[in-house]
């Protein structure tokens, strides 16, 4: 295996450095951060250490974890090693390589303070490679309207928990509307349906936060 | 004033934790008893799709009143033996805590017309929402949030609640993170000593609350914490051992609540509930298959084995093609109270082999399952009340959670798969590292990576 | 070909009438066998609030894949061991032939996609709307109704139907009337004339399409009578009394699709099941606590005494808090099936135990839970069948239970109020009545008040 | 007890006439229809035996039903008496007497062939003094505007109760309202509900058959 493979490896692993004790079998040998180093003394160029190991890896992560085949847990030991292999290579890109393929503001509606769902979706579009802002929860209309003046490109998400705030998703969009702001936006959330998304103009739904990457760039044009 | 917990289990024979009979039973104002030989079904309701401020106001009052209605005039029809009725607050209800209050009348007017008018024996639970949780980090002892929810509890108890609960959220402001990020530390820490020391404050003025106005303090429940957990290890999210370790885990900190002078029933979701049983004596409230409608479960049968009350957890006020959801759940509630009340009259002996009925239907399919064994609660429980706090009681349920699962998958009481199995090595290797002495803990959190999740003075340490 | 019927009861000890057992199992393509030791879940669903039409048949179409795919996910989640789905028809489905095939096909294809992905083993049952009905008064031989019906039986049997079934409703459009006026010379000439004659015709044709397609022809339904008559009679809109009466008369009519060569298993909304299990020996399918999502009912728990399938009958497509209503229903009844089926590996001495509780449960609030009790279902349907002729037996199965309700009554079995008592009277004094033979009713009814309701030639009489 | 009392209480027994079996104890005995008679010969006015007697007994069996006290075949046996001596009246009063207080048509909507509950409507309407013009089931728009057309101050009613077919209330008062008919409409059966009814703006609803009368009254008028 090159370096490259093994590098990627250790991002699906999860193993970040050799001071890592998880993976358990691993513990002690080199993790990402020191082989993403090796690779940068060998000139491996770091973009294609960000794309064939680090991001390639990523994906691999993704798709174990949609097959059921990882836990949460073990796809933030990978986004840790990862991010760990990114904070040395980061500096070494050109800005154009390094720029986030779009940006996604999410938050939870007013009056609900369920955030495991939101925090998830953002996991996932982070790891998918975008730049999220989250807006935490309980986040009133004015604020979704702040952060998409401040970014008028950016798609938008909006959780909802509760049979008593999916209004307010509804009231989010009316108000975004109506400051003549036109961002796309996506809702999700328990009490969400595709019905409801249909229902108060909403850009997009998905049932769960794996679903929710690819939802982001076809609403962008990457993806059909 | 807490008190400490006995070294001896109330219930420590696992033949005798069964359904409908607890050493403690709870005496109700409209003429029944919980705990006390019969089964009784808890029905729980919620608000359909419908946002609540002043303008909507009067129409989310006439849905509780018609939902009373319905639910009272069915459980007549079938002669259901008594109802318990719990009414859960939503956040503005709280916020606002004469519109909880409200509401809290409403129900608790149309229960004393059917009780008068025809008999129905009943008792309305109010349980209002833990808004402290609301802004991150949270005040647990200051602020507005806090001053309301106590005001809550007081005008709900003056409006006609017979019993107060509540799912406090003490601790879950590191459990969330901890919990999708399978940390054991922040685990521990946030169940053994945030979530403790806030149940010991929280109790201790609802148990006041309750005692000014002649109400129940009924009790608490790790929701905020196992119930997530559950969720998620149901979703495939994280392992269900995980999730199994962290329900017997937060039996330590739903028995402050007992320990600070609740009484029971506790609240259907805490399936730490028969645990509470066995240490306490109290009566428990549960909920299984027939809360499908709130939450999918591998608990459906199991959950039933030690229940004094049956709940249905919450569904909406939607309209099914028979009539609306609640009248629909009440139904289904009545009629599995039925067969375990007709079951306890055939004797114990009968009544052991329907509950064991209820254990085997799920114990082998789920490590959450698994934990419900009647012998298994017994014997955990029986380990954890020898440690001396609280904190080494949720360390020792850690720890026996984690060895009892091995245990039984070596002996294939339960399957685990290669998933669950690498994650209950991890998770053994995070143990021993545990500091077993609670300050060395505090120390490393109030420096570690949850630092500015928790505020350390709203818990006073 | 119609055969009669044996003088001699297939099952003829009580204690021999109990759940996942029939003498005549069914065997079935994905798998596995029905009746023969396991109760298996049936779930049911149809559409949500949508009106069927070109313009919304991409969404019905899609509504019902979601389902079926949900549905089969929570239930290998579950591991039941094996699922009976139907598809019960809407009337525009029936009405264009292709449309309900089309369903049929989506379902059944995905059933297959599971089955040899998961391993899940299941069968599916399709229904037809009896679209007869849809002019008054109906032609039953002809017309293009009719033609349509038939086709619907043909083209979902092409599509991948395993079973077939229907709620025929020959003899309602007298029933109807009869019922509100409770005239039992109506409801005798309906039921053990008009219907027996139609259930001879529709059959004899079911089965000969069921066996050119090699699919199984499951049975029919006294639904649009006697389930008619349950809801009114729940809704306090006529007497209980004679909607029990109604119900042990529809054994007659629907045993006529048996002794036509359906197999079984019957439908779930016939709770006039377990006596077509004690004639037959075919194994039933029913629905009670778990249906009451599609109707309330004071039959909850009986109903699953002799049950091999258990069922949900009917819910919509909603959201509820947890999942769609229909993955609910199937949860529940998984876990139902459960407690069953464990009961069953415990031996004969606690199964019967087990479904005396569900006897006892309700056989004392209500006499249509009454005649479901199984010492009196072996009992009544005894007498049935030594009479000659399906009119006779009518005859016989409405004065046995008419005379059953006032032992009953008499000896405090069941607790009927005045105005029951009353009715019941009034109905003895009607049947007194009634002709001993079937011409003379004929002849009574051409030229009485129900002679414009139905055309004596679509029945041959 | 005076003749008029004695005739109001066969009409709330529901015993027609000597010939009748029913009630058992009254069997033999002279009924309505023979009571109506005596008064008639006795000089009572016409007007006072339907008010007094006829409607009057009605009213106490509607409210014997709603109590549940009633059985809906009592209800018939009663109303069978009502008419039989309505029959004997009817010649001998003034037109504007027995004028009916106002006509409701009534159907169950396109695709839906169940009609219990609306015949049950249908009866308690008529008890209540309405004229009642049933259209039956399968009752298309075209239909409903027809009978709009003809009565033009009816109230129509309409009753569904399948989930496929409670859409076709919408489209009835959609039809009608397009046609530039304005009757007041109000709806019913197992699938709709209060909520619906304000959705496609129907003017009433109720849960069952012994508020409709009630609901009617309130929408021409008659109550409050
Ligand atoms: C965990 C939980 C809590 C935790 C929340 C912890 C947290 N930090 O979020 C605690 C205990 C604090 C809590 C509190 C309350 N809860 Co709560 N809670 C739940 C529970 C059990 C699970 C929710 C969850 O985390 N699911 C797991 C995640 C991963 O799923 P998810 O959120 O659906 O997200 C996925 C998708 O929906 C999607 N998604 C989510 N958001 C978005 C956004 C976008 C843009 C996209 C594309 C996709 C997407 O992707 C996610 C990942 O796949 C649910 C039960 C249930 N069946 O959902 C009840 C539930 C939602 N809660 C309920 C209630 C009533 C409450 C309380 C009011 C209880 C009380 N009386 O105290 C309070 C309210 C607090 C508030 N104001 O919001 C009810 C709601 C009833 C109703 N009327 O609607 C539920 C349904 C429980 C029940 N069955 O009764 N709750
Ligand atoms: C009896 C019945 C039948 C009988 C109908 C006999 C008849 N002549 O009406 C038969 C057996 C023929 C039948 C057939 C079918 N049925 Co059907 N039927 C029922 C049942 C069991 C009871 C209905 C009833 O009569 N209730 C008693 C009356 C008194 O109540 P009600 O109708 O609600 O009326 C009261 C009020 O609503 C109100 N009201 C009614 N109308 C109006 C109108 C106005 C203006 C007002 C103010 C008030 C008002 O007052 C009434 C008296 O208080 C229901 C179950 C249920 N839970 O409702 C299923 C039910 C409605 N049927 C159902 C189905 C699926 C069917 C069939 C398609 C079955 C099949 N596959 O063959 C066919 C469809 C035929 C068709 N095209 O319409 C489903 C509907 C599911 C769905 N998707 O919506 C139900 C809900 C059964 C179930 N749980 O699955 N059915």
């Amino acid at each position: 295996m090159n370096l490259i493979e093994v590098i990627k490896e250790n991002v699906i692993r999860g193993h970040t450095d050799s001071n890592a004790k998880y993976p358990p079998d691993l513990a002690g040998k080199p993790g990402v951060k020191d082989l993403v180093q090796n690779a940068i003394d060998e000139m491996i160029p770091a973009s294609q250490i960000l794309n064939e190991s680090l991001i390639a890896g990523m994906e691999i992560v993704g798709s174990k974890f949609s097959a059921g085949e990882y836990f949460v847990p073990d796809m933030l030991l990978s986004a840790q090693a990862m991010k760990s292999g990114m904070q040395i290579i980061e500096p070494l890109l050109k800005s154009e390589d390094s720029k986030k393929i779009g940006t996604v503001v999410i938050g939870t509606v007013k009056g609900d303070m369920h955030d495991i769902g939101k925090n998830l979706v953002r996991m996932m579009l982070e790891g998918g490679g975008f730049e999220v802002i989250d807006l935490g929860i309980n986040t009133p209309p004015e604020k979704f309207i702040e952060a998409a003046k401040k970014y008028p490109d950016a798609i938008i998400g909006m959780s909802a928990l509760l049979t008593t705030t999916m209004e307010n998703m509804r009231i989010s969009i009316e108000a975004l509307r109506a400051n003549g702001l036109n961002n796309k936006v996506i809702i999700g959330g328990a009490a969400a349906s595709q019905k409801f998304a249909d229902e108060i103009h909403a850009d997009g739904f998905t049932r769960d936060a794996a679903q929710s990457v690819q939802l982001v760039k076809r609403l962008i044009g990457l993806a059909a | 004033m807490i008190s400490t917990v006995e070294k001896k289990l109330i219930i420590s024979n696992p033949d005798e934790l069964f359904f409908g009979l607890a050493p403690k039973p709870v005496k109700c104002q409209r003429g029944f008893e919980i705990g006390n030989g019969v089964v009784y079904p808890e029905i729980n309701f919620t608000l359909p799709q419908i946002i609540i401020n002043e303008s909507t106001w009067k129409e989310v009052k006439s849905i509780y009143t018609e939902i009373i209605g319905e639910v009272c005039k069915r459980a007549i029809e079938l002669k259901t033996p008594a109802l318990v009725v719990e009414f859960e607050l939503l956040p503005p209800m709280t916020m606002n805590p004469e519109w909880g209050a409200e509401i809290t009348k409403i129900l608790s007017e149309n229960l004393d017309v059917f009780y008068k008018k025809s008999g129905l024996k009943s008792a309305l639970r109010v349980t209002p929402v833990d808004i402290r949780d609301t802004n991150r980090p949270p005040l647990m002892r200051s602020g507005e949030l806090t001053v309301n929810m106590f005001r809550s509890f007081e005008l709900c108890a003056q409006a006609g609640a017979d019993m107060l609960s509540i799912e406090s959220t003490g601790g879950k402001e590191v459990h969330d993170d901890a919990l999708v990020n399978a940390d054991l530390s922040g685990i521990i820490f946030s169940l053994g000593i945030l979530a403790v020391k806030d149940m010991q404050y929280l109790w201790e003025r609802v148990v006041d609350i309750s005692k000014n106005h002649n109400v129940i303090p009924a009790g608490d429940t790790g929701c905020a914490f196992a119930n997530t957990a559950m969720i998620l290890a149901d979703k495939g999210m994280i392992p269900k051992t995980l999730a199994a370790v962290i329900r017997v885990a937060t039996v330590v900190r739903s028995l402050q609540a007992y320990l600070a002078g609740a009484i029971g029933p506790s609240k259907d979701c805490a399936y730490e509930g028969p645990y509470i049983k066995a240490i306490t004596g109290i009566p428990i409230s549960m909920e299984g298959k027939t809360s499908a409608c709130a939450h999918l479960s591998y608990l459906g049968n199991i959950a039933s084995a030690a229940a004094d009350l049956w709940s249905n957890e919450s569904v909406q006020n939607v309209k099914l093609l028979s009539a609306y959801a609640p009248v629909v759940s009440l139904e289904q509630l009545i009629y599995d109270c039925r067969l375990m009340n007709l079951a306890l009259k055939n004797g114990n002996e009968f009544t052991l082999k329907y509950r064991n009925l209820m254990v085997e239907s799920d114990a082998g399919l789920d490590p959450q399952a698994y934990i419900l064994k009647p012998e298994i609660i017994i014997s955990l429980s029986q380990k954890i009340i020898q440690e001396d706090s609280p904190y080494k009681m949720t360390l020792c349920a850690v720890d026996e959670t984690l060895k009892l699962l091995r245990d039984a998958s070596d002996k294939k009481e339960i399957k685990l798969n290669e998933m669950e199995l690498r994650w209950l090595d991890i998770l053994s290797m995070q143990f021993d590292e545990i500091p077993g002495d609670e300050i060395n803990l505090i120390k490393k959190m109030k420096n570690g990576i949850y630092a500015d999740k928790f505020l350390p003075a709203e818990y006073d340490i």
